[in-house]
């Protein structure tokens, strides 16, 4: 198997070309954005919850790679009819195995990148606890 | 733009100084087109490096042994190394940090706290290397200052016609802008830019990290305030980078970083600073890193910064005019004239990072992202580009591998 | 104090590591007795430098190929073995600086411009480095707050019965402390001091420049707030230093440099940050000097800090014997016991820097000097003091000389 | 010759061991002092003048290493019958000829320390230019 085809398995391919639960969900009862520093990615995450807190259905856009284009829309798949608690504490390992593709460390980031603005969303409607990685935005800068 | 007379310089014998070739990658050596994020090191660098740790290593400055000595005139000598090839004034201008970054750090904190505060502005541009904007986003934003930026065009070129709106309440106080641009070779007129600064009554704070590594810099010439450069980028190691300034702003300034070195003497209630450079050199500062920085500038004048310009041109014209004849990549930023050795592009329907990662596969390293130009993104449209740079071991060939393996990245995902 | 039970190191086993033991001065080997000052380098360092420009070198964080990926690794790797060094609960808290200054100049503006202010006090002490002292007194005059001292003894010991008026008026932020005195060897009780801090609801930063490359440290152990270390001082290379803090510190703390890698968004106007420990480092780091830093961090550990103590105690024992034997030479500093491998003196009548342009020619280098402790200088009623500082690849023969020198220097000057 | 030869001359012990014009002069016309930022030592020169600027005498105390200490000895009797303007500008190598060893860049600023200091007094008191590097200190802390 070339390189090509172990990280670009079919799967990705399947979701990165027909992503599932494409768009921001209207009305919704969370929504959030977060970026990759270290490319400048963005996504957008939105969430219906029912009974309380059980996730009835997320919907998320954005600009990215293949990679965190697949994952995202595997993730969307991945956590609904969960509640916001379980998934605030869900491990990065369940969504990389559904990936099943080897990941460096700078792909891991795209990878990971709508996992963490679900976990914001959820932080921001439900209080569930952020990711260690969302939480040291203090002294944003603002200029007029 | 490039100096034809310039004696063409040989990039076959120039690559055997570089041991990162010797690596294989697929069979060939790695097509590395990254050197605008950081270039390779040659033998003579690396080699002068470890022989100043064998020989002629001890703390700067105050030791009054022979091995101290030897090991301040080491780091002294890059010292001047540096202040020749910018054609500083004097020596007593040239202050070293870690990285360009620092250098204009230490310019928004010690000068722009002392001199910034409501009323006044402080002007960037729109393609400006984050290095020579968030630090003066971030001091405005303590003194209330106001904080404007000069606009591109669609080229990616400064509209300097926009420079009369920018003065019109008369408040500028520092103007910051790169003498290249990282992201799309933008040439900036800088002289002008200075000039204009000026009879604003305001300081000019040049980026000079992606100009000084391929082009002569002269700051008499420029007539700027301050210019930082960076020794990764132009053959050196890492740690250290430098930054010179216009002494009586120097002198004017309160220090950056404090402890020892920068003092006169200290006291438990009152403390006074050191002469010329050494007030703003708190610490053990990067001795053999500056020493390292001092023989790849001795490398690459060696080979003239005016054949290196020469070469990165060529190549430059030759690249955009392999990616030109592809309809389905978009090249952005100026036309040859006014660019430098980098070219940034997007591949129609496929992302940046996908397209690093599969030229990566074939050999060929470019980078993908934003560049630390956040807002230049922003002004083009794109989260991200592909990028691909040159530097003095730069080939054709390597040039056609880049094509070639584009042509692959459609192939698997377009 | 020594930990008798650990393995004696075999210092002339270790001297082979040592390249600039083979330079000659005078027919031997130079005596370096410099090395609270800077230490030599072995060969491991310098190999895995030398390696890593050659075969891994890229910039990092951001490059999707593969060469890119390993300069992470080696980058990210050394932090995972600096937090080792000093049990940081996470790797996150560790921040790469140039050098302790830099890591506790970082704290003084991040933390300090922000927590201080008039009616506040800051806590040093009388024989601190001016590296965390004189950073202390520049933010408490601009932000108003005021800055007192622990006194010492005659023995160069602190005072700890001056804490209680210290904390009289309960105005205490933040106490900076060294763990070992670069100038007397004083080994500070700096848990004790912390706890008392952490009653006054203040902050303690500790200096571990003179104490990390000699004794085992463990922040959690320490209870400490921030500590500062330095590559240079313990078999690395210069250039680079790492402050270690409390990550709900970090967090709430604005960035110090501000650049490329430290922000997750920029925009003309709303720029917003990375997360830790990136949101401290800005602009390309010290790459190599941080793979460097971990390969002397390896190199130190491997041999045992509880080995390298005890052999450092026991020359200093001897040192502090064979001077003592001298009544023409005043010991600075306090007992054994309480002392790391450093010893001050001054020879009766004789300036320090000609006892050391003197020794120098007998091929003995020491330091002679304030050694960047001027407040400590004025308490001991001296401009200057001579030292010998030893490290693992100190052995008693270079204390003989030392000793002989110091004889010729008498009959030269005295 | 030995090394210690070449640089502890005879004509520099002698001004080490019995320093000339040494002591501050009182009544005077000008005093300053300054520190080698290296080593901490520490002079200071104090001036008389007549006949408006010219020096009529020059007095030191400090503490410092032979060679800072004979160097400002012998400037003290190189002076003497010259102008304020003059001794501005005075040439360091005037002093190192007279000195006449062989001298690091550390001990240099030994050598040097006594000329600066006077340099700063004739300064002070007749505004003659400052030597270059002693021209920076500002943002001098002081503090509560
Ligand atoms: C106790 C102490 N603190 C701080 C420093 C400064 O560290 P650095 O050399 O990394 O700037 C030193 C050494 O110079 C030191 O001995
Ligand atoms: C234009 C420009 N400015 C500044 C920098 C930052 O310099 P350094 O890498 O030395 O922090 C870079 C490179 O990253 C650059 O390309």
């Amino acid at each position: 198997m070339s390189e090509f085809e172990q990280m670009y398995r079919e799967v990705i391919l399947d979701h990165y070309k027909t992503p599932r639960n494409h768009g921001i969900l209207d009305p919704n009862d969370a929504v959030a954005e977060g970026q990759n520093p270290l490319c400048g990615d963005e996504v957008t995450v939105s969430v219906r919850f029912r009974d309380g807190d059980i996730i009835e259905s997320v919907g998320f856009e954005g600009r990215g790679c293949a990679i965190s284009q697949a994952a995202t829309s595997m993730l969307t798949d991945l956590v609904k009819g969960r509640s916001a608690q379980e998934v605030a504490v869900m491990q990065k390992e369940e969504l990389l195995d559904e990936i099943g593709i080897p990941l460096s460390p700078v792909r891991l980031k795209c990878a990971l990148l709508g996992m963490g603005v679900l976990k914001v969303a959820l932080h921001q409607s439900k209080g569930t606890p952020l990711p260690e990685e969302w939480g040291t935005s203090s002294g944003d800068i603002s200029v007029n | 733009m490039a100096v034809t007379t310039a004696n063409p310089l040989d990039s076959a014998v120039l690559r055997a100084d570089f041991p990162f070739l010797e690596e294989l990658s697929g069979g060939k050596p790695l097509a590395y087109l990254d050197s605008a994020s950081s270039t390779q090191k040659p033998r003579q660098v690396l080699d002068r490096m470890r022989a100043f740790y064998e020989h002629e290593y001890a703390n700067v400055h105050r030791g009054v042994y022979k091995l101290a000595e030897r090991a301040t005139e080491g780091y002294e000598g890059a010292r001047h190394t540096v202040a020749t090839l910018v054609n500083a004034p004097s020596e007593r201008e040239i202050i070293f940090t870690r990285s360009a970054t620092e250098s204009i750090n230490l310019v928004a904190y010690a000068w722009g706290l002392q001199n910034l505060g409501p009323g006044d502005t402080v002007v960037i541009t729109e393609l400006e290397h984050h290095a020579n904007f968030v630090p003066w986003q971030f001091i405005a934003s303590r003194t209330g200052a106001a904080f404007r930026h000069i606009p591109i065009d669609d080229a990616g070129e400064l509209q300097l016609d926009a420079l009369d709106d920018l003065a019109r309440d008369n408040s500028i106080k520092v103007v910051c802008v790169g003498l290249v641009s990282n992201s799309l070779g933008t040439i900036n007129p800088v002289e002008k830019i200075g000039a204009w600064a000026h009879e604003q009554g305001a300081i000019i704070v040049v980026d000079a990290a992606q100009a000084a590594p391929h082009r002569p810099i002269d700051v008499q010439a420029l007539d700027c305030d301050f210019l930082a450069l960076s020794s990764h980028k132009l053959c050196g190691p890492t740690g250290i980078g430098a930054l010179w300034g216009r002494r009586a702003l120097l002198e004017e300034m309160a220090p950056f970083n404090l402890g020892g070195e920068m003092i006169r003497s200290v006291g438990l209630d009152k403390t006074t600073f050191n002469e010329l450079p050494y007030k703003f050199e708190a610490g053990t500062p990067a001795i053999a890193e500056a020493v390292g920085f001092g023989a790849a500038i001795d490398y690459i004048t060696g080979i003239g910064l005016a054949s290196i310009e020469q070469h990165e041109h060529e190549l430059t014209r030759y690249a955009m005019e392999r990616l030109g004849e592809l309809d389905w990549v978009r090249l952005f930023g100026p036309p040859i004239e006014r660019r430098a050795g980098i070219v940034s592009f997007e591949v129609a329907g496929i992302h940046p990072h996908d397209v690093a990662q599969i030229l990566d596969w074939e050999g060929v390293a470019v980078r993908a992202g934003h560049h630390c130009t956040q807002p230049l993104m922003t002004r083009l449209g794109v989260a991200a580009t592909t990028r691909a740079s040159f530097y003095l071991y730069s080939i054709a060939e390597e040039v056609d591998r880049l094509v070639d393996g584009l042509h692959k990245v459609r192939k698997n995902l377009g």
